[in-house]
């Protein structure tokens, strides 16, 4: 022991806890607008500044502020909405299908909507996107059949993955969504390998990969940035933040310290830092980063800054370990209240439309659900169990055409 | 005595250790304030503070390089995987590292770390939430690895690999956790309160490492399971006239061999049964080490039955699951063999 | 025809599908200007420009990773791991994404890749330049494993690995790179150029996945051995009287086991050997499915000859290795046996 | 195909390949004394710029200026040359051996001898070092036996591994310095985990671990700076950028784009680029880092800079990739000759004690290489091969007994 020295171990700890206030108070926050919007070109140490801080064009009073306004037409802003509230209600319903043993499992986005409709409108149609299990939005904003979603929920005789996967893991290629592991952020490197391809091919689709705060710790985030930023691949790198891995807090993650947009600095990435209730800034940040890739500019990180409203998934209760005061507290309100509220600022949208078009879209997804379920919900075997030993491999091995007879098929 | 279930089991030996050397700390994934997404650790933070029982980052590589660390310092870490499934990610610093100090350092540097995992399907978790990666592990050198089957054997099984001073795998059949599961998913569960194997005694005991435990006497064929397949065993056997021999092996590396052999040779005949994979699963090892012992004395063919060498299929679990229907067959047929 | 060694028929296979298909890329850890630490890839950075023949960051996950994506594009990457015993931060990219992709899509998605790197000892390279681990990776289902012996094989088996649709790891033994190895390491080698299967045609040729080939025909017992131990064989039989089949795996998964029962039904006896550590290596799956299909035309205990179950110690290289000697005192084992 | 848009891949180039001229201008090179000198609790975020300067001390008259000097006193400098000149002995006569085929392998650090003599001085004797296979400097300046190293290398009775590890991996606990892994990067997590153990116990030793450029892409890096940032762990990550992996330069391993001290911004840990070269600088940025870490001010990252002026290993020839003309292009000079020089322009040294130093310490090395030679070289086995089969585990299993019987012993 070295005289007048004692050492001793820090352990973070969350704003609050079950039965406490929430307090956010310590978190970078700024006002919407003050941040400047860089060429697209600008080199990354020009940049350095924007991990620590944070992005946002709707101000309080729901207007549309500063150089990052994307000035989408009115018309390309109630699409947005429509396909959040979609999303939101097509998260609630299939909630109610699991409580209602239809499914086994089901993870809802409450509350990350506009991350996930604003990035898919901000990218091409073409571009490649590699998601975690908690981008639904953007297959919706895509225009993927809902009716197809829910019959891989339910595992029935029209789930494409033949029963292979949990409920939510799709996969579908022709929205150029791909296939969801369940293991954390390996989809991270898989999607510079494409970027890389694409530019390799002198291709001009880029790729967008997706994880959360949680699995940055994990050790293909490093493999991801630092291949990307090697081979300046074009490539954008979300991190969507939304406070939560499961049960542990993001200062877990390594977001005490500092930001996750800011990980990407010692690259020599763009870290963005981004309001992610905010469908304009999210936009525009993703639109940015898009471009700035595909005139090979480079990958860019952008870290959507959000709440977690919901449970993790259906096998978790957050009032086990956080104040349910919290999502009350989040001081960046709500997306789908923060762009509803822009329209009407702008005298485009009203409480009417708003109300008839939640009915509508639920309708629709009731609709869907209706047609969904006539082909069958949990337990009705989506197809014959000898597909179990199909696409191990490409073609059926003669080991595997044993074990498939022994299985009696 | 306490009835205890699985969870209790570990987390009471946990506690215990922790109680009994302040050097035993316990950290992973939710494992911390939440008590981690099982439970196993429920209510250790509150006890002995965040310092000995903290959530870590989503990476298990690092969980399992800092309790290397830990270990060298002199520590006694108890890491948990959340998933087995998800210890790939660490293999490296398994494999290449807390298997290895010792032998590279001459035996002057060594990291007595325990590693916990859930284990196995049949609780509906799809293809990463289902795997038994025992067989990868028993093929590397310088790691334990213990599978128990009930809450009696994992109180006493974990306070024993806390205790070794060389790295252990300690794996958790997730879903025997509240009950012996044989293996029909439409049948209720029995728990583990009103099972016999569920009365554990609330101090400390210790089951040696490497030591087999026969379940059920019989001199027609020897069944040899680990984990759930114990129970899987019994109700298989149970439903036949065949008066077979169980043995719930508790640990694969170091193998208890000798109550092996001893068995065989008195049966003549021998199923093996995993969960796991049937190419390389641990069977195999099994099996060449059985026909190279017991060769004269063999009647039959022993047979396998495992898991397909396939990823576990979320829609056709139990189409996947070895059940007692398939070890029946496989005892039929090698009671049938010549 | 021209003499290769297995090197410069490694290099051929993939200059020649360079050539063939603009998709085919090549990288890893010093591959590209420098050519590879053991030059595999020599020639080819300045033959197809630094976009398909490329150095890698020191990241075998990455690596990996980048491969996979790209295999997503339509692109069929060659991926280096400079040695086999760095190969496991890559772990989970191949386990749970390489070998799981095309499952877990419904068949919509797939990467094409193939993965080279030496393994094996014998050239002083202490115990991190000299596993084996093919073992692990036989119990990952949806990865196929190629080991070739030799030059001829070697280059027709890495073409049909370049085009092969799942993943591929192509293990190359690097003791035997420059000539056959029979385990005597004090005497001469012999160089490919005076051995009839360092006879390599200059033009493409596939030798399919999956199929055996027998080295020598025999009828007293059969020897199954891929890589290096291939040599051994030929040379510990060459020493006996006795009648030895030989059998090289040439691939482990698939598995020729067609091939092996005809073999072993007709020999009665069998010695299985590989340089991996033995508990759970590949040896246990081939004697686990022979005394399954051939129990009845056994006459003795199938017996394995391997590595022991340590890291690969640098001073005792020899005494680890396993040679002639042993698989003659096998051989004689099981010819003695009643 | 997006109109307008083609994408390129991008791949890194060296300064220089064998025939060519060697290029270091595009290096970030500052003056000596130009970098302030923070307090060791100054806050992360004051401390961004540091990974993008370079803290140096000597300047080009070899005069000790600017807030980093240390201060030592001549004596003291004085041992610092000899530790480094015995290095630089012991490496020669080491290569000899290996040429002679007294060993089958060995590695040299030449012209990093600063970064490890200096900061062995900068920490505590019994802080616990986590080196790669280039740090014998560090054992070297810890007074460790050059018998004792030389008898491992030779893999002979006194070796104290048994003969299981490749030459120079050396395992030295009473020295603190921990087993070399062949694995490139495991030991920076094990670092953060034993610091972090430390600081559970109240302890006051701390950790310090190095790599190199290269290996600052695997993936351990990642989990170490988070796990060190999270916990705050009382750790120092080194990382020696001498350039080069093996052949590939370090823009390949990410050092094209940004530093390696940069990465550490992202984590809110403070990153120092330090001339490496300098004996001055690298001492005091090691006694910054260990008194901020002893403090419980956290871990620090500091990036070495340097150059490899040898081959990676004796299996390699750098001729077959780089330009012989770097080695005196390098901008930043040979770390020996600077201290000499400095030492000589404070009147504590001349040319005739140096040399008179030299030949003593290569008598001594020889010295020592007899006495090592006398307990045997390449092939004199080490002892009984039976000890194969111990320290697999702590007591030998059953299963490993009858192998080793098998195996005649
Ligand atoms: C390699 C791996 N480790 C652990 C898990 C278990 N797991 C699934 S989701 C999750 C939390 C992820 O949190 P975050 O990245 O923040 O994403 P979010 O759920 O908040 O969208 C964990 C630990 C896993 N799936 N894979
Ligand atoms: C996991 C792993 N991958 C690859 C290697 C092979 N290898 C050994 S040293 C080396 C280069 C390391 O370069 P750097 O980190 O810059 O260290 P330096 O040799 O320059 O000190 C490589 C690729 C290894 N030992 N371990
Ligand atoms: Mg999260
Ligand atoms: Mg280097």
């Amino acid at each position: 022991m070295k005289q007048g020295y004692k050492l001793k171990l820090h352990i973070p700890e969350p704003p609050s806890r079950p039965g406490e206030e929430a307090d956010f108070s310590e978190f970078i926050i700024v006002d919407a607008g003050v941040v400047p919007k860089p060429a697209v070109d600008a080199g990354d140490h020009t940049l350095r500044e924007y991990p620590f801080t944070l992005i946002r064009v709707l101000d309080d009073a729901h207007q549309a502020v500063g150089e990052w306004d994307p000035q989408l037409d009115p018309e390309r802003l109630r699409d947005g909405l429509k396909d959040m509230l979609l999303t939101r209600s097509f998260d609630a319903r299939m909630l109610k299908t699991q409580r209602q043993g239809k499914t086994s499992f089901y993870m809802q986005c409450t509350g990350e909507e506009a991350c996930g409709v604003a990035q898919a409108y901000a990218l091409d149609d073409d571009d490649m996107l590699f998601p975690s299990y908690r981008q639904q939005s953007m297959l919706i904003a895509r225009g993927h059949s809902m009716v197809e979603m829910m019959c891989q929920i339910f595992n029935n005789p029209m789930d494409r993955l033949k029963g292979r996967q949990l409920p939510i893991m799709y996969s579908v290629p022709e929205k150029g969504f791909f296939s969801i592991s369940g293991n954390l952020c390996t989809q991270y490197p898989q999607a510079v390998g494409w970027a890389m391809a694409s530019a390799f091919k002198g291709d001009s689709r880029i790729a967008a990969a997706w994880i959360g705060d949680g699995t940055t710790a994990e050790s293909d985030f490093h493999n991801a940035l630092t291949f990307a930023a090697v081979y300046q691949a074009p490539v954008i790198l979300n991190v969507t933040n939304n406070q939560y891995a499961i049960s542990s807090f993001q200062a877990i993650a390594g977001g005490e310290q500092s930001t996750f947009a800011a990980r990407a600095i010692g690259y020599g990435i763009p870290g963005l830092r981004v309001d992610g209730n905010d469908f304009l800034a999210v936009y525009s940040a993703t639109a940015w980063a898009a471009e700035r890739a595909r005139t090979n500019n480079g990958p860019t990180v952008i870290e959507l800054y959000t709440y977690r409203q919901a449970a993790h998934s259906t096998s978790d209760d957050p009032s086990g370990y956080r104040s349910a005061a919290e999502a009350t507290a989040w001081p960046l309100g709500d997306p789908i209240n923060r762009l509803k509220q822009h329209l009407i600022g702008l005298g485009e949208w009203d409480e009417q439309r708003h109300a008839a078009l939640e009915a509508e879209l639920d309708a629709q997804v009731l609709k869907d659900l209706k047609e969904a379920e006539s082909h069958g919900t949990l337990g009705t075997p989506p197809c014959s169990p000898a597909s179990m030993f199909e696409d191990v491999f490409k073609e059926l091995p003669p080991h595997l055409r044993r074990q498939r007879q022994q299985a009696g098929y | 005595m306490a009835q205890m279930n699985m969870i209790q089991a570990i987390n009471s030996a946990m506690d215990l250790m922790m109680d009994r050397d302040p050097d035993v700390i316990t950290f992973g994934e939710d494992v911390g304030y939440f008590g981690g997404v099982f439970r196993a650790t429920a209510g250790l933070q509150k006890k002995y503070g965040s310092q000995r029982c903290f959530d870590t980052p989503i990476s298990e590589s690092g969980i399992i390089g800092m309790a290397v660390g830990m270990g060298v310092y002199g520590l006694r870490p108890v890491a948990e995987i959340q998933f087995a499934d998800y210890i790939y990610p660490a293999f490296d610093q398994l494999v290449s590292e807390a298997a290895r100090l010792r032998y590279r350092s001459g035996g002057e540097f060594h990291a007595p770390i325990t590693v916990r995992s859930p284990v196995g399907g049949g609780i509906y978790g799809g293809q990463t939430h289902s795997q038994s990666p025992e067989g990868v592990f028993s093929h590397v050198c310088g790691l334990k690895t213990v599978i128990p089957s009930n809450p009696y054997d994992a109180k006493g099984l974990l306070i024993s690999a806390i205790e070794d001073d060389d790295p252990v795998l300690f794996f958790e059949p997730k879903r025997i956790y509240n009950g012996p599961f044989e293996g029909y998913h439409d049948r209720p569960l029995t728990p583990w309160s009103k099972h016999p194997l569920g009365e554990v005694p609330e101090d400390y005991y210790a089951i040696p490492l490497g030591k087999a435990k026969t379940i059920r006497e019989g001199s027609d064929v020897t069944v040899l399971a680990y984990g759930t397949m114990v129970h899987v065993a019994q109700a298989a056997v149970a439903e036949t006239d065949i008066d077979a021999e169980i043995i719930d092996l508790r640990t694969i590396i170091p193998l208890d061999i000798d109550a092996i052999v001893e068995s065989v040779k008195k049966t003549g005949r021998c199923v093996v049964i995993h969960e796991a994979t049937r190419t390389s699963g641990f069977g195999a090892e099994l099996i060449a080490e059985i026909q190279e012992y017991c060769f004269y004395h063999l009647e039959a063919p022993i047979e396998r039955v495992t898991g397909w060498d396939t990823p576990y299929p979320h829609a056709f679990e139990w189409e996947y699951f070895p059940g007692p229907k398939r070890l029946k067959e496989a005892l039929h047929k090698v009671m049938e063999a010549a």
